[in-house]
């Protein structure tokens, strides 16, 4: 057992105390859970993703459980722009972890705006650019499948913003690498990964899709292997820094993402079975590097034994 | 919202009414404390030790006692309350709770129309407002009587208690309904507010109901919950042209406001 | 209650006498589970993969346990397609239900070879094309993952036998449906969505990946709700037979895929967690068609209520 | 192959020894009757009611009784084991089994060499040896006194037992393999076989000793396994240059096989 564990991370240019984010779209604006968990301990919150305009989301139901997780297609619900910074960022402000904000857009154009108006908002410590949304000037196909439309919403953020950004990437792709290496490309701070599988469940009985918006996004410990394999192949490519994301819901998740390249890990559905489950991975993770007489949680990054 | 706690709470009774009823007694004193009527708590993991089932369930809460325990009455319906009915007295369950936002009266006559499991939120009500010393009448109604939880107690403090069952095995038989527009058309109306929970269908004829008599309603509503706090956006329905999170802006709604 | 309901099914030309299969490499060549279950009275028995030489397969350890799930790299271990037809061919010979022989290779023309040579060979009732494999002559990526190579490879294996010809496809691909559209034009009977999905994990104390092979394919329930939706786009958007695998471990799994758009259903890993898996598929299903008046499980195939 | 049934178990009796060692009972005469000393069941699924954990476990057999009663030994080392731990007579559970090649012994000297759990399929060998009136000697090492399961009954039955543990709470203080170097560098070897059962390190040892003593071994191996029925290809080894599946060309090898 050696001395108090050195937790802080480094993505790019963004610094946090502690490796362990909350994802976005499972935390709401953090204020949801105060008291029901030590919001503070956060390494930073990842917002709910934000457009430019207000949005209803899509038809209920939006959740549905499944083997070792759920689907979701909330859609794009979320108090726009305006609306964020207004009644959602003054309360995040004085929480002491950082505030990522994610977002989100129809076009290019509308990324590249968001980046501008947020660049000067304080309290906003990074952007997390979400390209899993339909490409409307494209028939609909998501920015996060073909990696140079990925790379130029990526450069139009960048363009934009010199507060640290990270670009999602979704799993639903042939070659996730490809599209890292094409994103990295426009020099952000690091990327995200996952985001959630496309999926879909239907009522057996009924014959009813489980979600109105008939499919949505898969999350949970159901998709932690696609997840960690996605890190490790990402982080054996490129350089660049890696946030892990996707079915984590222990310290020994949070561990297993940091071995396979991640700088830091994003608790998402996990919160939902049970709130505090971020700040156990926090305590867990800071249990075992010192256990294993680790000074830095830095150390630990890439560390698989192959 | 801040009163809200993420807790582990030994369950102190479990009691079984027919094969498919359950109410359990939580020790969960900053829970049960803090909750009002028409609140819920979001019950899980159904099992610690594995990630399958994956979500907590929304539970209303049934009742509280001075002893800082927490009732809650569970129907046995898909496999989590399956699941949630086999447990036993000692175990240690997670909550967190109480959550959303629940019934307000200040009415002098509480009508209430429970349906099924429905009864549940009802029940909380009842017992705070005859503390106030008000009155209140529960029409309960549900398939068969063995799917019907024991009211006695809440007779025996003064609430008056009709039942409905589809199959007339005890009360009246039919629908709760039918006791509601008897009793809305027999009795005069004005400072009652009528307080329902239940399926869809009963709620919407609740709805025809008082707005034919001119009578206040509340409804709390049911939706698929994955957070239960107002995070997750999941539980959201299109309300008056807004969408609002059950588990946050409700589960209770003024009928106006979700049938008009 | 009607009467017994009809459980034939037809994917293409081939008619199996109900549409519950074991899926390939979950089941060994039939006689493994011989009485452990009743294999006689399977839809179709779908062998391990055979490629044209007999192969060794991945380094232990192949297979490991993931939430609500497992990753194998077992990789390609089989005997040969002498070896199948002298040694195992036999007594799948001698049981009533059909069988798919499952079809590998690296290369086009190895497919091909495959193809000619078990269309000759009696006891053989269908080919299933595992185009998931590494594309040797193209850098490895695998047949699956590009809508043209996975047609070449289609049409190589159509070229060479009259026998039922289903291709097995890749869910690691931006859009299962190019595949799917690009591979129904050579004519084959039908399609098999998924194979398993690319996944990886580590052992978080040692650092060490739980598979010898580093990666692996993830399998189990844990994907149903990708193989879901995977099927029912695909239904949506092709003219073609589909066979249903993924997660598929009840009945009401069964009736889900089928209402998706499948006309047959695979049962896979589901086997190892309790061997009569697919045996109990078949008896629920039957009794859910009876029970919901449906007289034939043709009329429930893609029944799904928008 | 065809010996082997999937059905299902009422759990007879749960003995506990210390806390991480837990010895089961299950009736299940179709098992019981076809088994022979090295072969192993498919324990599960664990829990029915969820997909998680998903495997079954394979588990060597320990005894087996005139009753058609299944004896399994169980140390609790991860997750699943620790919830078979938990498991409570009564409880109804799927096995399939026996599956696998055991040990072929004709030799009348049978030395036993058994690490932690892994004395559970050298105590049927030896059962079964004894039976026949063959002599053995089982030696039997574990971490300390408490990780050891109680062998007074096969030292009844004529077995002579000789015990080692790291911490040296009971028997001689070190490794089994200790024992093993002395025994045979003590007694005249021919016409014996010795039969291991444990982890890699020690088997390795166990080797050694034998082929310097020119003694005939034979040593159950572990490997991770999804289906234990030969089907999956998944716990494939390559032994002697040859994929072998361990849950059907083994778990029980020669130890030339394997190590030369
Ligand atoms: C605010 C609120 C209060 C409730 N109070 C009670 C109560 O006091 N007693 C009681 O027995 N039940 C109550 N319910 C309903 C209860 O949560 C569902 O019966 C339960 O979720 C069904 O879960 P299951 O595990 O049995 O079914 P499963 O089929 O295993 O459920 C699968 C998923 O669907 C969701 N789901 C299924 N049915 C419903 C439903 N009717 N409403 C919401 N989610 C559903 C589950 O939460 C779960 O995520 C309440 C629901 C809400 C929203
Ligand atoms: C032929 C054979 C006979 C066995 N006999 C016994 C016995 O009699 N008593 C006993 O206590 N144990 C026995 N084991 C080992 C037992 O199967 C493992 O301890 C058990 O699988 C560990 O599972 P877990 O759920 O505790 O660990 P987990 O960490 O939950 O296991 C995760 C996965 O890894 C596999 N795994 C983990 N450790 C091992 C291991 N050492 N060997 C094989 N698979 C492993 C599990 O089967 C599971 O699929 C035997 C193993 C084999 C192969
Ligand atoms: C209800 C819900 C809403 C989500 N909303 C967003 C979002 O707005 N923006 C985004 O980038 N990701 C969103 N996600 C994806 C998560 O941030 C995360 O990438 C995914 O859930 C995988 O992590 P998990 O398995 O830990 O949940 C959402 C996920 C869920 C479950
Ligand atoms: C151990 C194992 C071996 C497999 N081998 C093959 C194979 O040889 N060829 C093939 O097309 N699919 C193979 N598969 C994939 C399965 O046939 C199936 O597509 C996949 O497992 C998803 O179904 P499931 O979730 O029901 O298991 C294999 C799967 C497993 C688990
Ligand atoms: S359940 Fe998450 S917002 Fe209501
Ligand atoms: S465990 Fe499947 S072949 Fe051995």
């Amino acid at each position: 057992m050696s001395p108090t564990p050195d937790m802080t991370t480094h993505i790019g240019k963004l610094v946090l105390d502690n490796p362990v984010m909350v994802a976005s779209g499972t935390f709401g604006f953090g204020e949801e859970y105060d008291g029901l968990m030590d919001v503070r301990a956060l390494g930073a919150i990842v917002t709910k993703g934000i457009s430019l305009e207000p949005r209803v989301g899509n038809p209920a139901p939006r959740t549905a459980e499944t083997p070792c997780g759920m689907i979701n297609s909330v859609g794009l619900q979320n108090p726009g722009l305006r609306g964020f910074v207004e009644h959602k960022l003054p309360w995040l402000k004085e929480v002491p972890c950082k505030v990522v904000v994610n977002i989100l857009g129809d076009t290019v154009e509308e990324y590249a705006t968001l980046a501008r108006e947020l660049d000067g908002v304080p309290g906003v410590d990074a952007m997390e650019v979400n390209i899993s949304c339909p490409n409307v000037e494209h028939g609909g196909m998501t920015f996060g499948s073909d990696p140079q439309t990925a790379r130029r919403v990526a450069e139009a953020v960048r363009a934009e913003t010199d507060k640290p950004v990270l670009v999602k990437l979704s799993p639903n792709v042939t070659s996730i690498v490809q599209v890292a290496e094409a994103v990295i490309t426009a020099e952000i701070d690091g990327l995200t990964l996952i985001n959630t599988i496309s999926a879909m469940a239907i009522d057996y009985a009924t014959g009813k899709p489980l979600l109105g918006a008939i499919t949505g996004g898969l999350s949970g410990p159901a998709i932690k292997p696609v997840a960690v394999r996605a890190v490790f192949e990402v982080a054996r490519a490129c350089e660049t820094s890696i946030v892990g994301c996707g079915g984590i819901a222990s310290w020994q998740d949070a561990v297993e993402f940091i071995r396979a390249g991640a700088s830091a890990v994003q608790v998402g559905s996990a919160t939902f079975r049970s709130p505090s489950s971020a700040v156990r991975v926090i305590d867990g993770l800071r249990g075992f590097l010192s256990h294993i007489d680790c000074s830095s949680c830095r150390e630990l990054v890439g560390k698989v034994n192959i | 919202m801040a009163t809200a706690h993420n807790i582990t709470a030994e369950l102190k009774q479990v009691r079984h009414f027919g094969k498919d009823l359950v109410l359990l007694r939580l020790f969960a004193p900053s829970v049960a404390l803090a909750a009002t009527p028409g609140q819920f708590v979001m019950l899980g993991p159904l099992d610690p030790r594995c990630m399958d089932p994956f979500l907590c369930r929304p539970i209303s809460i049934f009742g509280v006692t001075d002893e800082g325990e927490l009732d809650l009455l569970i129907a046995a319906a898909g496999r989590g309350t399956r699941m949630i009915s086999a447990w036993t007295e000692g175990l240690r369950v997670e909550l967190t709770g109480p959550l959303g936002h629940g019934f307000e009266s200040d009415t002098k006559n509480l009508l209430l129309v429970g349906g099924g499991v429905g009864v549940a939120p009802l029940v909380f009500l009842a017992d705070t407002q005859l503390a106030k010393g008000r009155k209140c009448t529960l029409l309960y109604g549900a398939a068969r009587s063995e799917m019907m939880v024991d009211l006695q107690k809440l007779q025996d403090r003064g609430c008056l208690v009709k039942l409905a069952t589809d199959d007339g095995s005890v009360g009246h038989h039919g629908l709760v309904t039918d006791l509601l527009s008897k009793h809305l058309s027999a009795s005069h109306s004005h400072d009652t507010l009528v307080a329902a929970c239940g399926p869809s269908p009963m709620l919407k004829e609740v709805w025809r109901n008082c707005s034919e008599h001119g009578v206040d309603l509340q409804v709390s509503l049911e939706n698929r919950m994955a957070c239960g706090t107002g995070a997750c956006m999941g539980c959201s329905l299109l309300i008056s042209g807004k969408a609002l999170r059950v588990c946050k802006q409700g589960p209770v709604f003024s009928g106006g406001e979700v049938f008009q």
